[in-house]
């Protein structure tokens, strides 16, 4: 068995404090069995978050990122979330060329109510990032050992 | 490598035990006043005691704030050489380490690097009268230098304050303008930017007020800091009152980093304002290149 | 000739155990050829050295390193007043001692200008820079002698040349498929103390390559009026505006300079403990003078290239007895993405001066 | 009249009404031109423009935005005059386009490696063109190359060779190279596995001195005096030398350029030390062209200032 087996990874959520906090909160109140690896960013609206954010965690060495807003049509300001899709949808397209695995990184949708839904994203995309197990660190040394030394 | 043997230039020789010149001194904070919604005074001493026992310095000489975690800048100290019980800085809230600044209180520790820089020529200014024209956060760096020489005020002529400020809310020193008011051996003289209630000194524009106060440029010295605005007008004042460019002095603000002369920033020309400066008389400005 | 002043030889066969030797004891750093680009890398063994093609980089940075701590800082819980808690700084730890093996004469000659600096010259000699110090007196520095000269060298308008011993502890020539080694201070002779005395052939042939190097230069420019000149055009809005048009201020030009030694000092934290640093800083960067007010002493590119020129060819010459702040190497117009070439500003400068 | 001299006529005829004409001139060496600031008919006689026009003179369109300025492009140069106009960054009327056709630029590195052992590439001291070759006088005698191997890469996937928008085009318009960019190197970049690119990623950044050269060489990061990287609040990278926070800058970049960037490559051709990171932004210009069919410089809106209530490229992980 691993030595890392039940070891809690680093997740970093970033939620909208409108719809999924509000549902990570229902999950919480409903007493919904959740891992508990994720640490949560709320913000005013996933169309705040900038992909920098996301990039920021996984180079400082965040194991997954988790992003949450409001359904498409829901969204508190009307629009954020169709811009926070596009942005993070091309997003992907960035982690594999650096090395960084791109199922480290999802976004998705959970309403106020959707406890239930929380639970099962959170649980889902846990198992995930413990399926692929803590992400490589990128040094902070100004010359890293060389490749093939 | 001391010993050469060949044609190249010797290296400078470096000595174990070398004083640092970039750590900082810990100071205590004993007392934070509130001067104005911008500005605010601290006094700090030393903590270890047998530095602030030796510490010396001259007046209009500066130092380097640090607020650990944010950054250092440069301050005047703005009590003078004569009264030892601590070091006062003001400081006016802009950037990132000012803010940083206003955030601290009596008990808090701050670093201090000092004293950096040139100070005023108070000795070439012994035997004459002097006009001190001070606007907003520039009155800190003059106020060392008139408390200074009040202390040693035999050795003055006539001193005379012009200090002035956008509003009377503005007017940092505001509990001991009653103290120069006072006395007999300084003439005040306070103006705001526009009329405000219950406001019994001038209003008006520095420059403005300056020539209504008519000063005798005879056997006179000025000694002038404030924003670049005030401080261009003022001097096309002093000019039309006939001070010759050698009997003005004022102080520099730059950016600066090492305050030693090395790192490179705050050069006009060839001067660096953190070793040939803060403190330049007009006439030595005059001689730099125009890049303030 | 005195016995420490015998040429050594060290045939390139012999040179890689030679400097495995050496990085037993010290950081050793040499030129290792790295994409397009040649830059100074900690030798280890099995490392190829390139001493043909001349590095990208300068090794200023082997003794005044990009980023480097001056002290930490943290703030840990007093012991005796619970909730309280105590600054506690603690100094940067003393660096050790590095050899560059395979410096450019230029890059030799860059510390030349830093030293008088970072000796304190502008305070009297009150304020020293000790971290600079004590790494320029433990980095001993190898020169290899340029066979030629590129498009972009010099090094013989500012007082150099391609096998100038100013600055090296040793300076090796190329010669007979080896390097004759010209040994210049104590610590250059404890460096080459296993190595044997080069032959009269080896000497012949190394001071032949040194003849054809510096036959390999054009004539030197005369640039002793640039002082007076750029001094003179401080004013002229007009030439800098010209001169800077196509400039795109970046740092490239300073940062691989090896007499551009300004630098920022900036504290980089991480909750209760940080690190004052530091760090390479841009006299072309508008960060650079911008005060917290808002106001910039120098707010446009003109001002910050009129600057960099000043500070090389005027400020730092009438401060430290006319020498000039440019070592010649080059790199600042071979690397120039936009193609600036600080030779023309200065040669236009004098031009434009005299006609004033 | 040869293309010179048609260009040459274009940029007099443009000259009363505007500033300046940025264009080429004579560069510090032989295998470099310079960026040419053309104000008078005097500044004309050191104009060029062919094999080694490299620089990208819609970078400095947005310093010279207020007043009418002239400029020459190449087909890519023209594609950032596009994204410039498209973003609002300059006025478009304010710019007087003159294009001609490009057959690709040099490669001083291409020409360092066919030169490698042989001499360096400072030591030309000329460089002929001739056909489809460059002879270049060396210390070793004369060599002749081929421009096809010392071309840049960019030119090689080529589908703009004619500046589209151009006011002024001058000489015949040239078959684009490609019609299509398959981002092949992309493809093949990553192929590497992400064990080797992160590998790959810290070795090269560890060279990087961050001197900025890529940022301030791209036409489209007009925010480079506000540049996050310098920000202390937020304080989004130390001034530390470590690698990762030179490769947190290089992202910084390219997400500031995702649907943005034209793939002009002027980025990785600043570098001194000669970091490829024009992949990271070509890695989103990929993935921008895969879920919007948008190519940057077009004049179009770019896809992330815009939206669909329903995006029908994009496949959203159902979690089920």
């Amino acid at each position: 068995m691993s030595v890392l087996e039940g070891k809690e990874l680093r997740i970093v959520g970033f939620l909208c404090n409108w719809c999924s906090y509000g549902g990570a909160d229902t999950a919480g109140v409903g007493r919904f069995t959740q891992p508990t690896d994720l640490r949560i960013v709320r913000v005013p609206c996933s169309g705040r978050i900038n992909p920098l954010f996301v990039m920021k965690a996984l180079i400082g060495g965040a194991d997954g990122v988790l992003v949450s807003g409001c359904h498409p049509r829901d969204c508190h300001y009307a629009e954020g979330n169709y811009y926070a899709r596009r942005r993070l949808e091309v997003l992907k397209g960035l982690l594999p060329v650096l090395g960084i695995d791109p199922r480290r990184f999802e976004y998705t949708w959970v309403s106020a109510s959707e406890g239930q839904r929380w639970q099962h994203v959170v649980s889902s995309f846990t198992a995930q990032i413990h399926a692929l197990g803590p992400a490589a660190r990128f040094t902070e040394a100004p010359e890293p050992a060389r490749l093939g030394a | 490598m001391s010993e050469q043997t060949g044609a190249t230039a010797a290296r400078p020789v470096y000595k174990a035990g070398t004083r640092n010149p970039y750590l900082p001194m810990p100071a205590k904070v004993i007392e934070v006043i509130t001067e104005t919604p911008t500005i605010k005074t601290f006094r700090v001493v030393l903590e270890d005691e047998q530095l602030m026992r030796d510490f010396t310095f001259e007046p209009g000489q500066v130092g380097q704030l640090s607020m650990f975690g944010v950054g250092e800048s440069t301050f005047v100290i703005n009590s003078p050489p004569t009264r030892k019980e601590y070091l006062q800085f003001s400081v006016m809230r802009a950037g990132e380490n000012t803010t940083a600044l206003h955030s601290l209180q009596a008990g808090d520790t701050v670093g201090v690097r000092a004293p950096l820089g040139n100070c005023f020529p108070y000795e070439k200014m012994k035997g004459k009268d002097i006009v001190f024209i001070g606007g907003g956060i520039g009155m800190a760096p003059l106020r060392t230098l008139l408390l200074f020489m009040l202390d040693n005020r035999k050795d003055y002529g006539k001193i005379r304050l012009l200090y002035g400020a956008r509003s009377p809310q503005d007017m940092a020193f505001s509990s001991e303008l009653p103290d120069w008011f006072g006395r007999r051996d300084l003439e005040c003289t306070l103006t705001i930017d526009r009329e405000a209630e219950g406001w019994q000194h001038k209003v008006g524009l520095i420059p403005n007020v300056l020539l209504e106060m008519n000063p005798d440029p005879n056997n006179c010295v000025a000694v002038t800091c404030g924003p670049p605005i005030m401080i261009k007008f003022t001097l096309q004042a002093l000019e039309k009152l006939k001070f010759a460019p050698e009997q003005i002095y004022t102080t520099l603000e730059k950016r600066m980093k090492c305050g030693i002369g090395i790192c490179g920033r705050c050069n006009i020309g060839d001067k660096y304002v953190c070793i040939d400066g803060p403190v330049f008389s007009m006439a030595e400005l005059n001689a730099m290149p125009n890049e303030l | 000739m005195s016995a420490e002043n015998v040429k050594k030889f060290i045939s390139f066969d012999a040179l890689p155990g030679f400097l495995a030797r050496a990085a037993e004891k010290n950081a050793v750093y040499v030129p290792r050829r790295e994409g397009n680009a040649v830059v100074y890398r900690s030798f280890k063994a099995g490392d190829e050295a390139e001493l043909g093609v001349r590095p990208t980089e300068s090794c200023k940075h082997v003794v005044f390193p990009r980023g480097e701590e001056l002290f930490s800082f943290a703030r840990e819980a007093d012991k005796e007043e619970p909730g309280k808690r105590r600054l506690v700084l603690t100094e940067a730890s003393e660096p050790g001692a590095a050899v560059v093996f395979g410096a450019l004469s230029c890059d030799a000659r860059g510390f030349l200008a830093f030293d008088p600096v970072y000796n304190g010259s502008g305070t009297g000699g009150t304020a020293k820079d000790s971290y600079y110090l004590r790494r320029r007196n433990r980095t001993l520095i190898v020169v290899k002698a340029c066979k030629n000269a590129l498009n972009t060298c010099f090094c013989n308008w500012v007082g150099g040349g391609p096998a100038s011993p100013q600055g090296a502890d040793v300076l090796a020539v190329e010669a007979e498929q080896g390097l004759v080694l010209d040994i210049l201070s104590g610590e250059g002779t404890a460096f080459t103390e296993s190595l044997p005395a080069a032959s009269e052939a080896q000497l012949a042939a190394a001071a032949a390559a040194v003849k054809a190097a510096e036959d390999s230069l054009p004539k030197a420019a005369d640039v002793s009026a640039a002082p007076a000149s750029l001094a003179a055009l401080f004013s002229s809005a007009e030439f800098w505006n010209k001169e800077s048009a196509h400039c795109l201020y970046c740092g490239a030009c300073t940062y691989l300079c090896p007499t551009c030694y300004c630098f920022n000092i900036t504290d980089e934290s991480d909750g209760l403990t940080g690190v004052r640093l530091r760090s390479w800083d841009n006299c072309m960067s508008p960060l650079f003078t911008l005060e917290a007010s808002g106001h910039n002493p120098r707010p446009n590119k003109a001002d910050r290239l009129k600057n960099r020129v000043g500070h090389k060819f005027s400020y730092y010459p009438s401060l430290h007895s006319g020498r000039f702040s440019c070592c010649g190497c080059g790199r600042c117009i071979k690397s120039c993405p936009s193609s600036v070439d600080i030779r023309k500003i200065v040669l236009d400068a004098v031009k434009e001066a005299a006609n004033v | 009249m040869s293309i010179q001299d048609e260009l040459k006529s274009a940029i007099t005829a443009a000259l009363p009404d505007v500033s300046c004409v940025v264009g080429w001139g004579a560069g510090p060496e032989p295998l470099r031109a310079a960026p040419l600031f053309i104000r008078g008919e005097a500044d004309l006689e050191g104009f060029s423009a062919g094999f080694l026009s490299v620089n990208n003179p819609a970078l400095y369109l947005p310093s010279l935005k207020g007043s009418k300025v002239g400029v020459v492009v190449k087909g890519c140069d023209a594609r950032s005059v596009g994204q410039l106009a498209a973003e609002t960054l300059i006025k478009r009327e304010e710019v007087h386009v003159i294009g001609y056709p490009c057959r690709g630029v040099i490669d001083v590195d291409k020409v360092a490696a066919k030169l490698a052992g042989a001499c360096e590439t400072g030591e030309v001291a000329a460089l002929r063109e001739d056909g489809d070759d460059v002879l270049l006088n060396t210390p070793k005698g004369e060599v002749r190359l081929a421009k096809k191997d010392i071309t840049a890469d960019k030119c090689g996937r080529c589908a703009f060779p004619n500046a589209g928008n151009a006011d002024v085009f001058v000489g015949e318009r040239c078959a684009p190279v490609v019609t299509e960019d398959g981002y092949a190197d992309i493809a093949d970049f990553e192929a590497r596995g992400l064990d080797e690119l992160k590998a790959f990623w810290e070795q090269e950044m560890s060279r990087c001195i961050r001197c900025y050269a890529c940022r301030n060489a791209c036409p489209l990061c007009v925010c480079r005096d506000q540049c996050v990287a310098m920000s202390r609040e937020p304080h989004w990278l130390s001034q530390g030398d470590g690698v990762r926070d030179k490769l947190f800058f290089q992202i910084i970049h390219a997400v500031h350029l995702s649907g943005r960037c034209t793939g002009c490559g002027e980025c990785e051709r600043a570098c001194p030390l000669g970091i490829p990171v024009l992949k990271l932004k070509r890695a989103l210009s990929r993935r921008v062209e895969k879920l919007f069919g948008y190519k940057a410089g077009g004049g179009d809106t770019p896809p992330l200032l815009t939206f669909l209530v329903e995006e029908p490229t994009i496949k959203e992980r159902d979690w089920k």
